[in-house]
């Protein structure tokens, strides 16, 4: 498989590099792995601290600036973070009034920010946690690793990060993240596998004319294959699949996540298909974001992410935000 | 029974680490299978932090040995695995004290209360599929550590019939079965690296 | 080839629907296939039209907003849309100021667009044109058909949409055009071929081991085909051949480009070297843009634009922009 | 020396929406090679329109239906090749006039006047590795059908050593050599299609 990197091992450091050369707004710290806005820690603001496996992008790194996170951890590709980056990161941004780590539910983050949290404690910061579990293709039973965060993330950093940017306590701030996590639900399809820098090969093989539905977004093979199908029987599927497992009771936000290679010109092709169905199953769609934000590297496939948001969660949604990765009202 | 110093512990966890970095692609293939094809590189970058943290710093006794691996573990692999195998060597580590020389039996307990604590923070159980079905039989067969290399393989080996109930695999249901779970292959191979050591002795 | 469509005679459709669905803040005519910022036209403000083949998304449909441009016509993939979109488009943003055309220098698109101008003129409306060819791969000779329009159309439509957007008349405006199209020079790279939906296999071969240097946005092969290449190597490639044929003499725009499949962690990495580059090269980078903004499709690759700006044309690259592809200030 | 009605160009074109229909594939391989591999979906789409639109409101007179033809080709294939073969239709169209039937001196100095018109337009000579390397001889061979047909085939076919200086192809410089032009290509079934309406009558 052909990259262009300068060899896999030089991947993130070299990518950490690059961002602090083009993003004078970051201080980013290529050797120690985190990434922080520039005028952090802002006195008396709740600092939001997110992180996880590299292969994403642009979360979370992308996602650091007023109105969304305060720091990022990027860990190795696909692999969670070490705590003493989350530790580093705690620090920089925690200005007395606390840190949310917005966590995704997935065994090596949940453990790796729980160490953390425990070493941040005893430097007297005060940690509060999110757990992001939108992933409705994970049966969430005693017999999973409980349901994988994706594409809810991106949610949850806006208005938690919209929350904190409003000068709101800590114990405020994690409400309003357990909110939107609990209200967010996700499901993914992959037409491809992505291919990591250190296996160099496709992660699993997806013969023509096949495609695996209810996939996450490290590579590994999803709930079930299938013959291939067209974006409007996706779309249903998708849609289905989410509003099987609960059906809002109000108007959503709408993610339509391209997993990072699959064109823009068939995602909102896709997102068209989506809204339709959403539409015919009578769901309002109160705003929509169609592009490659939580993404696997160069998986070919998509995700719909939907949040029913209240009057307050929809104005945090409109708040201003500044990062690279998603920018509006400033 | 046989008294182990410091150096032994080193020479464990060099050699370890010599595997791991032969058998990276191994275990980033078994991961791809049913996770996210990473457990190789995991844990050939920790090991080899081990092995050169080991070499600047040579800790006095096997307890401290122990502490700075697992420590290193922590820091450097991230992932499920990173926490897991950190916690297992760090607690194991604490049980051995001060101690500049322990027995074999305090060898065998200690890695038990490591591994007790693996399955505490895991909250996983024998039979999820997970690296505790080659720790678990392997610490009960110590102090022989030639038994407990081969209960490892074995534990390694049948959790290609298992379903995973935890970790990523988990999220695979049925299909999960049929594959070995890469943190069991790579605990087999931390017991083999100790098996080696033993003989070496 | 696997793609998330429900046809290839529907791609184009179906992408328009879904903009429409996903953005009120646009009028798309999918049946006309012309995407409009709802509140043009705008009394006294220069109209600025642009439009190219479809497969460069976000190009140009989504550079549509406050700005930037006021209409967009896609084209099928790859193909130059039909003078009857530019009139149309034209008609629509027309408020009695004049209409800018802003095209991309190939054959086709210089000979619609100008088929169209003619016609809408016919209709009193005063029509300007600018053409970007800044695309360094191509020698511009008798032997060619011209430099290539590809990355520097971002800069051409960003700077002469902020200078429509202050008001500025329809000489002034295509005067910036003119000039930013002038100071504007791209290099790309391949490391795979995109894949069109109406041809479904990949338009070239490319073999592991291999690239292509000097290649344009529409999945033709490019000027040289050579060994793979690092990141570093391949930064220095793109930047020496921009800088060779002219060395700028002030501070530079910089876009770092992605093709469409290439994961924004590599993209990242790259555009680290090449500020490495420029900076070994005394080039000053006033600012920097990393992503995907002017694709081919899944084409997995990079390209490297410089746009040389006064502090006029800064002012007008800072100013505010509102598109769904770019957007900052507002 | 026949005489030519509106139905013998209606024929013509319907049969050369055909040809392409069936061609289109061929036509888009060849485009890959040396373009953007759409060649044959643009001359498809737009033939096809050509045909519908000849079918839905057939015009009364020669002149009329190349007209028509050409607009319809402008406005719904795009590319390079909309505004050449649109110009080439519209040209001769307008310089058969009104008359109801026209003898095959007149179609073949139209057809003269509109690659006349498609070279001005391109800015491109003979050599350059375009359709007009194919279009040129053939209207030279007109009114001859038969021969036009091979002119435009031969033409099409000496393309391929050529080096490109016109539109995409040239973009590759000597690596356009080697490949057929696929305008040219397309060129041949539009000639090849007309001699065989020609045959019919
Ligand atoms: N809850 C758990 N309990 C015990 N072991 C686990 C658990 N979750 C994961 N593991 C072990 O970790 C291994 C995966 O490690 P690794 O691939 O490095 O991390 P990650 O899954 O985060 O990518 C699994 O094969 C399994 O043995
Ligand atoms: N300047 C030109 N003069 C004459 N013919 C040209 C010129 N440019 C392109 N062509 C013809 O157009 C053909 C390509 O048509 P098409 O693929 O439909 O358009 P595009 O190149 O815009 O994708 C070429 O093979 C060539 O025959
Ligand atoms: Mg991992
Ligand atoms: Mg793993
Ligand atoms: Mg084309
Ligand atoms: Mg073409």
């Amino acid at each position: 498989m052909k990259m262009l990197i300068n060899g896999a091992e030089r991947v993130i450091g070299d990518a950490l590099r690059g961002m602090a050369a083009a993003h004078p707004e970051l201080v980013v710290d290529a050797e120690n792995r985190v990434v922080v806005r520039r005028d952090a820690p802002i006195p008396g603001k709740v600092g939001l601290v997110s992180g996880g496996g590299s292969g994403h992008e642009p979360l979370h790194g992308g996602f650091v600036g007023p109105g969304m996170l305060d720091a990022a951890c990027p860990g190795e590709v696909f692999t969670s973070p070490v705590p003493d980056q989350m530790v580093r990161a705690a620090a920089a941004v925690h200005s007395g009034a606390g840190v949310l780590f917005v966590v995704k539910n997935y065994t090596g983050d949940v453990l790796n920010f729980d160490m953390a949290a425990e070493l941040a404690e005893e430097d007297g910061i005060e940690v509060a946690k999110v757990l992001v579990r939108d992933d409705v293709a994970v049966t969430d039973s005693l017999f999973t690793a409980g349901r994988r965060g994706t594409g809810g993330t991106l949610f949850v950093e806006k208005l938690a990060g919209a929350a904190a940017e409003e000068g709101a306590p800590l114990a405020r701030v994690a409400e309003v993240a357990w909110r939107v996590s609990d209200a967010s639900r996700s499901f993914g399809v992959a037409l491809g596998a992505p291919t990591t820098p250190a296996k160099g090969s496709p992660t699993f093989e997806l013969p023509l004319g096949e495609l695996e539905l209810g996939i996450g977004i490290h590579g590994e093979p999803g709930r079930e294959r299938r013959a291939m199908m067209t974006a409007s029987e996706i779309a249903e599927a998708a849609v289905g699949a989410i509003l099987d497992d609960a059906t809002p009771s109000g108007p959503v936000l709408l993610l339509v996540n391209g997993m990072g290679a699959t064109p823009l010109l068939e995602l909102y092709g896709f997102g068209g298909e989506v809204i339709r169905v959403l539409r015919e199953r009578r769901v309002e769609v109160a705003r929509t974001l169609v592009g490659n934000y939580v993404t696997s590297l160069d998986m070919a496939g998509c995700s719909v992410t939907l949040c029913q948001v209240d009057e307050e969660l929809l104005r945090l949604w409109d708040a201003p935000v500044a990062t690279p990765g998603l920018r509006w009202g400033r | 029974m046989a008294f182990r110093d410091a150096g032994f512990f080193r020479r464990w966890l060099t050699a370890a680490a010599g595997s791991f970095d032969a058998e990276a692609d191994r275990l980033t293939e078994l991961d791809s299978a049913i996770g996210d094809a990473d457990h190789g590189s995991n844990m050939r970058r920790g090991m080899l932090a081990v092995a050169a943290a080991l070499e600047k710093e040579p800790p006095g006794a096997p307890g401290a040995v122990l502490l700075l691996s697992g420590r290193t573990l922590v820091s450097t692999v991230g992932g499920a695995s990173g926490p897991l195998y950190g916690t297992l060597l760090r607690r194991a580590g604490k049980a051995l004290g001060d101690a500049e020389r322990v027995d074999d039996a305090a060898v065998a307990e200690a890695l038990a209360a490591g591994v007790d604590a693996v399955a505490q923070l895991a909250g996983a159980v024998a039979g999820d599929k997970t690296m505790l079905d080659a720790l678990r039989p392997a610490v009960e067969a110590l102090p022989d550590y030639a038994a407990a290399r081969g209960a490892a393989a074995r534990g390694a080996e049948a959790t290609v019939g298992l379903r995973a109930r935890k970790g990523r695999a988990s999220y695979l249901g049925e299909r999960s079965v049929g594959h070995m779970d890469p943190g069991a292959a790579s605990s087999a191979l931390l017991f083999d690296a100790l098996a080696r050591a033993a003989a070496d002795e």
